[in-house]
């Protein structure tokens, strides 16, 4: 795929080694096999699954989604095979194409993080893992364990003294400043951040005056969080040394190149998968032509190149 | 079947505020199986502006059509496009109707553009049978021409009687099901609410329905989870279906009808 | 304006009389003035002008906006007169309005804050104070003040304590969760609650490998933005009784009844005025029109009433 | 002036990406001044798109035209509007150049889309005098003709030497700020770099330059403080201007010029 002239695209983020810096964002992929038909899975620098937990779970009663403008709110809840269907239907499918398969793990308990990882530990094929600590679509899980860095740093902290695969925490958009959780997490053990999750949000429909999802509040995902999403990338490539996974708003390369000039050394692809199944790969094209007009060799050249004054 | 691009033959409006669209894409057409659908990007809306999902109306010699109903920005728009206009579609997706064998008497009961899959599945079963309409006013009835065209029998209720008889789509079934009628089976696309009735109706008559739901999509093929439908199956155990990759077509006793909102 | 036949739309919201809920946000509707070339400002619930602290204030350089997909980051820069300017230059004027005028203030320390309420207060013509500890522009001040509900508080009771006028601390939209906040404001006196002011983001000029904004971050404003503000003024309304002044993407009358709906008393408009500056008085209109749909003889009855299941 | 609408009358491509728009628009018209500008509202961009300044390029007998290039997506989309589409205009905005008063010989220095409003300031200048015109190359240069039929005296600097001398407009400027030359002031609508140019030779050659500058807007009427520029006030006190609302145009003397970012 490279030519000798071509820019070195190959990154490692915290010890899971992608030949792109371009993978897909939990939850807009299924398990990879899905798209398969759509694009060429095999392209991508790693392939991102929706959140597993330790059971099956249901998700959240429909409407799980509406449209606003520049954006998506979703209230899926996290609705997955629990981690032994996962292992039973998915992986070894996902296992076949080749790229780093990360796992999106979430619980109800701090036990249950630690429980799942272990478990995902055990089976060959899993790359990473990407704990997610920040969705704001279930009750118990997810984003009540991101909303401070102390809660945030049990839940990894647990997860790393039970899995020897990379650990990387999914943190929230909706805090004052990632600073203090980029930190939390790299002492307690991550291996790498990704950020950010969706934004929570609400839409009404105002002649029946009640909230359009039935969840009442949803994840706002799509173009429109991508500015808030490269300011909290920015602030947690700052803070500290860690490999950052950016994702929020990405819809053609323009964004995902931001995100690495603003520090982060990979990306991810999320609702625009829905609207264009190949914008994961036109993104992997656009990074690369945009480094040969640049005259870099090497997309870690981008990294973090933001020149402030 | 690849990501393509799908050229407008022609956009006509036809009655009712509905439009036919007709689009080069041979490819897509030769796959299409009725009850099947397409997804499709309509241009010039705002950007991460989701897909739109439309059941085949007709597939064939290298074209597609669809009927569609203008109900919002998405369809507002996408009637404004000329002949020429390029769309980005993915299609053919989801199950499509069972192809009856022709040993029951086929029934279509359609509602409002439900009618659109209906007419392609009147092509391709091996048995003609009847077709039962409905709409709130005559205007909302389409297609009749096309059924009687390929030699089904149509029958018409509309709410304000402007056609056919007055009352529901689904008043017109009892007496295809009487103990006396022919053994049929039920194939239905259209509002939700008549389709829990066609469900109730045919599994009161011991016959199948193959209803084709019509929940809000995201990706629509099964990645997002964003239009599930809980399923009973023959065990009695719950399997929560995705209706754009395992549907949009589910036979009726296998549906778990979630309480009105 | 209203006939026996049409409903009442008067509201109050910690003190101020409006004769509609509709006001405008601060920062974008100058000071009254400027606008009322372009619509009728009597016919405002209220005018809120930009932000002012104890001295003139010089604000950010240039460039200070940039357009993004359904929004405008800006970082103005709390650019002002001071207190001594404002009352000179602007209040005259303003008075002759005839509307109540809410002055969104700021300051670089607590003292500061009290300081311009106290100034303020002995001066005829200002309804109310609106405490901005949230604007993202400004290194001291502003959002530096709004991160923890306790230095927050610090800032609304040390107001309350130098001014008769109702005070209403305008918050921030990136906290993990609005009720901590609104509690906080409440018990230090806070007579209503303005919410949100804008989101922080960053974006990045890739060929130049530069922040588009001289000041780096800017805050995000418009439609995009209308879902998560919907959600915070929500959960303000479930945590505190206080009266909510709710802004953050407000193009039409709808997002504004959705406020309502969510549990605001009044709202603001913003970033729609620089696009059609007549958008107050569509939201007002069609405020009345929805209540006459719907039959309700007071806006009051909208307030609040989502009805969840 | 209330928020008005205006219908477009006509859409031309000029020369070089360049487009003439007519507008329909009796009011503003007749208000207008040469240096002022309007404040378009382009229909179809996505929710929240600001509008966009344009000089005014010439007004009178109820319509009122423009001349823009296409540089972004909101002129791409401005060019795409057919006659008769209406837009929502606020104007006219800002203060306008001096019309001096004629003892002094006007010199108008202009750079690409800069022509514009000096074309309406030759039309209402008590005294005609000359215009130099620069541009990248030759299709860059409009205008001419406007200028010529108006009986000034047109002088041209390309940067590739494809019209008029070869190099910059300020170039041209040397020999009519000479000592020995009439006395002159000068208006001058371009690029940044030649404003700045301008004024530093006007400066140099004790006379007054008003200079167009081009910031961008946010709400172009004062509001909302986006499109500063710091000015030095006769007693050296700084103060600071809202381009929108107290220009676009100020005295060479009085703009403090950042450093180039
Ligand atoms: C399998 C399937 C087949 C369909 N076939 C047809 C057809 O043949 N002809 C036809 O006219 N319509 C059909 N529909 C409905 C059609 O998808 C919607 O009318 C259309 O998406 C509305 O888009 P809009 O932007 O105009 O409306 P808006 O209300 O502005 O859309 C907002 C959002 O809601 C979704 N949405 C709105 N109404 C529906 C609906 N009834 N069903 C699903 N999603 C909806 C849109 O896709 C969009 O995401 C079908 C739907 C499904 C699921
Ligand atoms: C007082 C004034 C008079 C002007 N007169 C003319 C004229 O007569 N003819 C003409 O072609 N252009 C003129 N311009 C520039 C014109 O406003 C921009 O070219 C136009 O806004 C670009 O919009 P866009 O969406 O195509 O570009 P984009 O680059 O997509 O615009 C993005 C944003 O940047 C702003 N912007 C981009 N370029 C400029 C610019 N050069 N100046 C100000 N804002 C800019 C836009 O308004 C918008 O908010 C004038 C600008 C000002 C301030
Ligand atoms: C439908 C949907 C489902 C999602 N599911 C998950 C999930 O299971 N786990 C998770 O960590 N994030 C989930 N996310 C968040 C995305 O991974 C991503 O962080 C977010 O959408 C922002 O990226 P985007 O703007 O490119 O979509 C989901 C997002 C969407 C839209
Ligand atoms: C140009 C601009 C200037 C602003 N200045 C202020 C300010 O001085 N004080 C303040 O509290 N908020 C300020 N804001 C925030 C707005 O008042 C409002 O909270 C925010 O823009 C969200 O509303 P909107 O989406 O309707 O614009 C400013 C916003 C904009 C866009
Ligand atoms: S629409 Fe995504 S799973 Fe059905
Ligand atoms: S553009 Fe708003 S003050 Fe000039």
């Amino acid at each position: 795929m490279t030519t000798s002239a071509s820019p070195s695209l190959a990154v490692n983020v915290g010890g899971i080694a992608m030949q792109n810096p371009v993978t897909v964002a939990s939850g807009t992929f299924g398990y990879g096999v899905e798209y398969a038909d759509w694009l060429d899975v095999r392209r991508l620098g790693a392939i991102t699954v929706k959140g597993i937990r330790l059971e099956a779970w249901p998700g959240n009663p429909l409407p799980r989604h509406v449209e606003v403008p520049g954006g998506l709110v979703n209230a899926i809840g996290l609705q997955g095979p629990g981690v032994a269907g996962f292992i039973a239907q998915y992986l070894p499918r996902l296992r076949e194409f080749g790229v780093p398969v990360i796992v999106n793990i979430w619980g109800t308990t701090v036990e249950e993080y630690a429980e799942v990882a272990a478990r995902l530990s055990d089976v060959p094929g899993i790359a990473g893992l990407e704990v997610n600590v920040s969705c704001p679509n279930v009750k118990a899980g997810g984003s009540a364990f991101g909303a401070d860095p102390a809660t945030m740093a049990g839940v990894v902290a647990a997860v790393r003294r039970r899995t020897p695969l990379p650990v990387i925490p999914k943190l929230a958009p909706n805090v004052p400043a990632m600073g203090p959780f980029a930190r939390a997490a790299a002492e307690a053990g991550a291996d790498a951040l990704s950020l950010v999750n969706t934004l929570p949000a609400m839409v009404i429909d105002i002649e029946r005056r009640r909230p359009v999802l039935a969840n009442r509040v949803g994840g706002l995902s799509g173009a429109c969080i991508h500015p808030v999403a490269v300011k909290h990338v920015y602030d947690a490539a700052q803070a500290v040394k860690l490999p950052i996974l950016a994702m929020g708003g990405i819809q053609e390369a323009r964004e995902a190149i931001e995100f690495l000039i603003a520090g982060a050394t990979a990306v991810a692809v999320g609702t625009a998968n829905f609207i264009d199944p190949s914008t994961p790969l036109r993104v992997i094209d656009g990074i690369r032509d945009y480094l040969v007009r640049h005259q870099m060799r090497d997309v870690a050249q981008l990294t973090g190149s933001l020149a402030v004054s | 079947m690849p990501l393509g691009e799908a050229a407008i033959l022609e956009q006509t409006p036809v009655s009712g505020g509905y439009c036919l669209l007709r689009l080069a894409a041979p490819e897509l057409a030769a796959a299409a199986q009725p009850g099947q659908f397409i997804h499709l990007r309509i241009p010039g809306l705002e950007t991460t502006a989701l897909r739109r999902p439309f059941s085949i109306y007709r597939a064939g010699a290298g074209e597609l059509a669809i009927l569609y109903k203008r109900v919002g920005r998405g369809t507002d728009v996408l009637a404004t496009l000329p002949a020429g206009t390029r769309l980005s579609v993915m299609g053919p997706l989801g199950n499509g109707f069972p192809l009856a064998s022709g040993d029951r008497l086929p029934i279509l009961v359609g509602g409002g553009y439900g009618v659109a899959p209906l007419v392609f599945l009147a092509t391709r079963l091996p048995r003609k049978g009847v077709v039962l309409l409905g709409g709130r006013r005559a205007a909302d009835v389409l297609c009749i021409a096309d059924f009687e065209a390929l030699g089904w029998s149509v029958e018409v209720a509309t709410q304000d009687g402007s056609l056919g008889t007055e009352g529901l789509v689904t008043d017109l079934l009892g007496r295809h099901l009487d103990a006396g009628a022919p053994p049929a089976e039920l194939f239905a696309c259209g509002p939700d609410g008549m389709l829990r009735a066609v469900g109730t109706r045919a599994i009161a008559a011991g016959c199948r329905a193959w209803l084709s739901l019509d929940h809000h999509m995201v990706c629509g093929i099964g990645a997002c989870l964003a239009c599930v439908q809980r399923l009973r199956e023959a065990d009695g155990s719950i399997h929560i279906a995705r209706v754009c990759k395992d549907g949009p077509i589910f036979e009726a006793r296998t549906i778990v009808w979630e309480d009105p909102a």
